[in-house]
């Protein structure tokens, strides 16, 4: 027999300005199912969960939850109907401790607050999906990750002794988890089937197929289409995403002489509790990949070359000079550009135009002396919005309305922007970037190496890695714990690589 | 010749919120309605800004001005009296001056400054503690804001009579209180912890402040060991003498109150303006004035009790009607020029 | 409590450390600054601020700001004196001068909490305009009759009055700041403001009621400044429409001294008590200490900055960011 | 420009909008408020704040404050008179008398701007001492002797006399305006400004000179300030160490009510000079009607919480956020 419907979704539309965002979306979830949600970037994901999760307002379309009707006013409603959501971008109170972010189902109360109750139910849910950490700390005082492990535990601890069967939302939660949490992750979605319904949104096609019984894949904000797993590809679905143009191969990169003077050399550089005689070079032409599972200290390592973290011990060298009283002001001017991961907080000014953000590196001839020529800062952007095929196609947005992939492209074009850049520090480029997308970003990564740069990349994936890289430096607790030269080793797998990670 | 219609009185108060400045408004009501003139309240709300900018407001609204001023500061006073000038009108100017700036030399326009000495008020409060304290004994004082003329020429009339005849009184310590109630609570409550029982005496520029402090000496307990004075009785400090608080607490007072300032303000400015009076034929102590100050004690305050009845500014302006500006009890004419500072 | 604000006590401590050494140095300049008698007097002083402070606070924490203390303080002062015992009218409403004196402050901070929540007006504008009608309220009330004072004795020295040593007035403060704590700790009322001046946006996604617990925020405020403006009035024994001037630059850097970052999220009740605690004694011992009055802004203004720079120091960073 | 700042014009048409109403009644309350003569009187009180706001508005839109404005103006009104002739001193330095008297200004500006930015001090403190050190010095220089005023009838006529039918002192004020405007838009330190207001991380990822900008911000407030304190002197003809008094809470609430929001990062400098206009009709109208003055802080008070709410209106959403 058929089990219950959970969601039901008739013509549901919502567009911003011109921009039609959800085109009348019709879609039905049954208990127990995971239903994976696929698209390119702008496709319309993250607001179709927005409206599910109470954040935006459909413009017009009914939804129904366990068969209720609903129309959610806040995400307060949401919740309540027993809807649980992990947006793409993090949404959490970085001042508060662990245990208040994760104590939602109160949000709505003004009066006493019992922190007992709160710490301990904090402390369940964390161990629900396998993490242990302090309740009590603040959440600023959290790496990345384990931000993003407090955003799952708090989708997913809805009230359990609520009538009817809750829905978990999941926006692109693996965009920054590594193989490790991700396995994590799919165990905590397994055990979710059987008490709820999951709709998870990832650009990795193959998580898609491992983790999900449907597969919905969205195009330009309409359903194009809606299948059972085992009954698609990834090359269906990435023709029905992309609309019928075929994945293309892997861009083949023609290499500079050898011998290059390098451009970082990093030597037995370490940081106390982060890393340790951490040792490469980079020269230009070259892919260093970082790879290591989360805190393995390869975001500080990077963040440590750019002059935004210190470090205890060893040196840095930037084109064979030795750098002292390093900072991100003398990085920059020494030609270093740095993509963090954490976009939201430290890649974008979300406020300001596409263009402002593009031009904030560097002008050309936008500038003469102090003063700025604005139209030629937007001829320049214009030329990127093109090149990267950012969605919509509108440079005097604020990069607050663009989608999350998007968005991700306009903060690389600020540094490629500079034909100055030698040296790109790369931390996770493709983070929510669909396959197409990343496609292209890698080429752009690709062509700034032939034209000299050298890169240092912490990769979303081994494949990635294995695919760019001309060196990999796998790391582990803070120290190197393999070094595989790509140019001479051929058949490193997957496998070969996480054995050194863990 | 004269036509009431094309005139309008003003009279400008540094604030509402202090018993003088109320006096003042309640002068220039009663002067109104004697001269059947309409008449123009400008509250400075304690800014300068605020004062010259409400003042050229009000002289941009047509009729011309028969004006009464207590300028903020005495950096206010030329700009105030220039845009009178242009706008037709005639103005005296109350308390705050540059001294370097006279009448005489502005023209008809600046009909007159006025004011009570200050010397002699600070002089009054010296006399009464000294004379309290059989010339013996520690005093502290709260002079009002800094940079006021009003509170230093006081602070020097008190200065040079103790010095000049009390050689016994010495005087302890000086905070400026700003002419605020609080503040001259707080300065009092810090400086009883400072000199504790060696305060004899307490000489405050204005009653606001003397009203503070008394209550910091109440609450410590010294009320009726130390000895207050001060300028202006206020309706409060006029009760506690009544009432003798604290034991005669209060020694020393000024008389002079605001509705009469007001009145022969506006009175001076109005025989000006109606050409009773030409300014520029005026002996230089008509231009530039120094009113009677009395000093009131608890022995002699009754004699003033008259002049606080409803209908006293009525009374007030009757006589000044009959006397003229410069001769009207309680506070005829008693000198001229700046008022020069005892050395 | 440690565990619910890790960092609650890193700057007070460095603050503490400067308060200790402003101490010292006073005592030294004038053994009578240490004396019992002074620390009294301190407290007596402090009383009116900290009520204050609990209000401001919270509203700071939101990301907000309240300028109307002083204009506040003036109307509950003014209409409590005139409907207590007092020299100009006769009548005595007891109680209810409380009420009524409390809930125009109420009123105003209700007003002004709904406008800014509610209309999206920036609190600073709705605050000063607030302010400005407090102001105007108590001028009407002071009308041009005489300046009412206190007739009831037992109302004028109670604030002075020790009990267990210590001045009432202070007493009082204490109670509020007590109550205030808790309620910034223990309520999802105190929590929500922290979240708001973190990220509102996050707030409402989540499903706060942004906009009462903000209300709640500026009412309170509004009320503690009444309250403040009652205590006030009474340790004058007098009332005037102006005794709040110079408070509200007493309690907001107090504030900021303590570590409550004006960009809201930050802070706590009890740093900035202790704000409160640096500035009033710097006075005080500037006073103690005979400073020459004319130098007096000068070298309070220069050990302002030399306090907060010292107590800036421990948790400095090359990320950290001022506003 | 448009897609540069996109909103720039909308909060300013709204606060336009509402500067006409308020004309219209006032001008029906009195035919006089729309006089020429009233419009030149209004021109010559906006000057002062005019000059002090293009300051004030880069300091805010970096998300910081300053509020030294009436000290430094203090300080610099005293220096330059008694270095120009006056009737205090003989000496007249002439041009000297204008490089001291700003310098002032700057130096304080800079000390406020270093502190803050390298050592991490709030700027609310910071700037709260230096406005302190500011008086001081006023007063020191004030002394307890005659006050001094103007010699030069030519320097006190100046700010009044009529260039084109507008008084210099506004002319003055213009000039500083344009040339802030310019700055703010079309240089790398105006966008910067701006940018830091709106994340000084992400600002100094890009390598951005923070330090320098901010620092350059507060200098060139200081500044403004002296020069402002420079004016208001030659408007008075004469010094007085507290001839900014009220400037402060003239020029913060106009540039919020500008929409220069104090978290930073957004409004601009015309915007804000639209807002200094709206305060300085409001107070000029009230008297023009003849409010009584009991009732004048109230209905302010009333008035600016009205105009400053139909200004919100235009860009109000639920998403929008007021700190
Ligand atoms: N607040 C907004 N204002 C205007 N346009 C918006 C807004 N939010 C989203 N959009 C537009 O709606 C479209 C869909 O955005 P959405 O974030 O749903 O895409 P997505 O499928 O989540 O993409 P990604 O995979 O990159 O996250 C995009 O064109 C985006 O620019
Ligand atoms: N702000 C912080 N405060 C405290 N600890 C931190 C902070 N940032 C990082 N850490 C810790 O430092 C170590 C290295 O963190 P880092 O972010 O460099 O790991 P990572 O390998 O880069 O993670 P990812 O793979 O997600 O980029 C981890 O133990 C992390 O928890
Ligand atoms: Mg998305
Ligand atoms: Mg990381």
């Amino acid at each position: 027999m058929e089990a219950p419907t959970v969601l039901k979704l008739k013509d549901i539309s919502r567009t911003f300005g011109h921009v039609s965002a959800v085109r009348s979306i019709s879609l039905e979830i049954r208990r127990g199912e995971v239903i994976g949600l696929v698209g390119e970037n702008g496709a319309g994901k993250s607001t179709l969960l927005k409206i599910l999760s109470g954040v935006e307002q459909p413009d017009s379309g009914t939804m129904e939850i366990n068969g209720v009707p609903v129309s959610f006013r806040s995400p307060n409603d949401a919740v309540r109907a027993g809807v649980g959501v992990v947006h793409q971008e993090q949404s959490l109170f970085t001042n508060l401790t662990v245990a208040e972010n994760l104590d939602q189902r109160n949000a709505g109360r003004i009066g006493y607050k019992n922190w007992a109750r709160v710490n301990n139910e904090c402390v369940a849910a964390l161990k629900k999906i396998g993490v242990s950490l302090d309740p009590t700390t603040r959440v600023s005082d959290l790496s990345f990750v384990d931000r993003q492990m407090v955003e799952i535990a708090r989708a997913v601890s809805i009230d359990p002794n609520m009538t009817g069967t809750p829905l978990i939302i999941l926006d692109e939660p693996t965009a920054v988890l590594e193989q490790t949490e991700t396995a994590v992750l799919e165990r905590e979605i397994r055990k979710l089937k059987e008490i709820a319904s999951v709709i998870f949104v990832s650009h990795r096609l193959d998580e898609i197929m491992r983790i999900c019984d449907r597969v919905v894949v969205l195009r330009s904000g309409k359903i194009v289409s809606d299948k059972k797993t085992s009954e698609v590809t990834k090359e269906d679905l990435f023709r029905d995403m992309a609309g019928g143009v075929s994945q293309t191969a892997h861009a083949i990169r023609k290499r500079l002489p050898e011998g290059a003077k390098p451009a970082i050399e990093v030597h037995e550089l370490a940081r106390k509790g982060k890393f340790k005689n951490i040792s490469f070079t980079a020269r230009p032409g070259e892919i260093i990949a970082l790879v290591g599972s989360n805190a393995s200290g390869r975001e500080a390592v990077a963040r440590a070359i750019f002059g935004a973290e210190t470090y205890d011990a060893g040196t840095i060298g930037v084109k064979g000079k030795r750098v002292l009283r390093w900072s991100i002001r003398k990085a920059v001017q020494a030609g270093l550009a740095y993509l963090p991961a954490e976009r939201k907080v430290e890649g974008m000014i979300a406020g300001f135009s596409a263009t402002r953000n593009i031009a904030l590196v560097y002008q050309g001839d936008g500038a003469s002396g102090p003063f700025l020529k604005l139209r030629k800062l937007a001829e320049a952007a214009q030329g990127w919005f093109d090149r990267l095929e950012v969605r919509p196609n509108t440079i005097s947005r604020p990069l607050i309305n663009f989608s999350g992939g998007n968005q991700q492209k306009i903060v690389l074009a600020k540094w490629l922007n500079s034909p100055y850049t030698d040296v790109l520090l790369l931390d996770h480029p493709l983070r929510g970037l669909d396959v197409g997308a990343a496609q292209t970003v890698n080429a752009e990564i690709v062509k700034a190496c032939e034209n000299g740069a050298a890169v240092i990349l912490i990769p979303d994936t081994i494949e990635e890695a294995l695919e760019m890289a001309d060196e990999i430096i796998v790391m582990r607790d803070g120290g190197v714990s393999a070094r595989h030269d790509m140019r001479k080793t051929n058949n490193l797998t997957v496998q070969d690589i996480v054995a050194d990670m863990v | 010749e004269f036509k009431k219609e094309e005139w309008v009185l003003v009279a400008s108060v540094i604030n509402t919120t202090n018993p003088y400045m109320i006096s003042n408004i309640e002068g220039a009501k009663a002067m109104s309605a004697k001269l059947g003139i309409p008449l123009e309240i400008v509250n400075s709300n304690n800014s300068s800004q605020t004062s010259i900018s409400s003042i050229l407001a009000v002289l941009a609204s047509g009729k011309k001005p028969i004006m009464f001023v207590n300028t903020v500061a005495s950096s206010d006073a030329p700009t105030i009296v220039d845009a009178v000038g242009k706008a037709g009108g005639f103005v005296t100017i109350w308390w705050n001056k540059p001294a370097d700036y006279h009448p005489a030399d502005v023209g008809p326009h600046f009909v007159a400054f006025q004011k009570h000495p200050g010397v002699s008020s600070g002089r009054c409060g010296a006399k009464a503690i000294g004379d309290a304290l059989g010339g013996k004994g520690g005093v502290v004082m709260l002079p009002g804001v800094q940079d006021s003329t009003t509170s230093q020429t006081r602070v020097a009339g008190f200065e040079a009579e103790i010095k000049e005849n009390y050689p016994g009184i010495k005087i302890l310590d000086s905070r400026p209180s700003n002419w605020d109630p609080q503040l001259g609570a707080k300065n009092a409550r810090d400086l009883i912890v400072k000199f504790g029982s060696d305060i004899n005496g307490v000489w405050a520029a204005d009653d606001g402040m003397q009203i503070g402090a008394m209550q910091s000496f109440e609450n410590a307990g010294l009320l009726d060991k130390v000895k207050f004075a001060s300028d202006g009785l206020y309706p409060t400090t006029l009760e506690d003498i009544k009432s003798g608080r604290g034991g005669n607490a209060i020694v020393g007072e000024t008389f002079h109150r605001g509705y009469m300032a007001s009145a022969v303000g506006l009175y001076t400015a109005y025989l000006a303006a109606s050409g009773q009076m030409d300014p520029a034929t005026q002996p230089l102590d008509k231009r530039e004035s120094l009113f009677k100050l009395s000093c009131l004690t608890p022995a002699n305050y009754k004699e003033y009790l008259k002049y606080d009845e409803p209908d006293a500014p009525a009374k007030f302006i009757e006589q000044l009607e009959k006397v003229g500006p410069w001769a009207a009890e309680p506070m005829p004419l008693v000198g001229g020029g700046a008022e020069e500072m005892p050395k | 409590m440690q565990f619910v604000l890790p960092k609650e006590w890193k700057g007070p401590a460095a603050l503490i450390a400067s308060i200790v050494v402003l101490a010292i140095v006073f005592t030294f300049l004038n053994p009578r600054f240490g004396s019992l008698e002074n620390f009294r007097n301190i407290l007596f002083q402090v009383a009116v601020p900290l009520i204050i402070i609990v209000g401001t606070t919270l509203v700071i924490q939101l990301g907000s700001i309240d300028l109307s203390v002083q204009g506040i303080m003036g109307a509950a002062g003014m209409a409590w004196i005139l409907l207590s015992a007092n020299t100009r009218l006769e009548t005595d409403y007891g109680i209810w001068a409380w009420v009524i004196g409390i809930g125009i402050g109420l009123t105003l901070g209700l007003l002004a909490g709904a406008l800014h929540s509610l209309i999206k007006v920036p609190s600073f504008v709705v605050t000063l305009g607030t302010w400005y009608i407090g102001l105007g309220i108590g001028i009407i009330l002071y009308g041009d009759a005489m300046l009412p004072s206190l007739k009831s004795d037992v109302l004028m020295a109670w604030p002075t009055k020790l009990t267990l040593g210590l001045p009432n007035a202070f007493w009082l403060a204490a109670v509020i700041l007590g109550a205030g704590v808790l309620l910034s700790r223990y309520t999802h009322f105190g929590r929500g403001v922290l979240a708001i001046g973190n990220s509102e946006t996050i707030a409402s996604n989540t499903g706060m009621p942004v906009h009462t617990i903000k209300i709640i925020a500026f009412t309170l405020a509004g009320g503690l400044s009444a309250l403040a403006g009652i205590l006030a009035t009474m340790q004058l024994g007098a009332g005037s429409p102006d005794l709040g001037s110079g408070q509200l630059f007493t309690v907001i850097p107090a504030a900021v001294i303590g570590g409550t970052a004006l960009s809201g999220g930050e802070g706590g009740i009890m740093r900035s008590a202790v704000g409160v605690f640096l500035l009033i004694m710097l006075n005080n011992g500037l006073v103690l200490a005979g400073v020459n009055p004319a130098y007096q802004s000068g070298v309070f203004g220069a050990i302002l900055i030399a306090a907060i720079v010292a107590v800036a120091r421990p948790d400095r960073g090359i990320l950290k960011i001022e506003k």
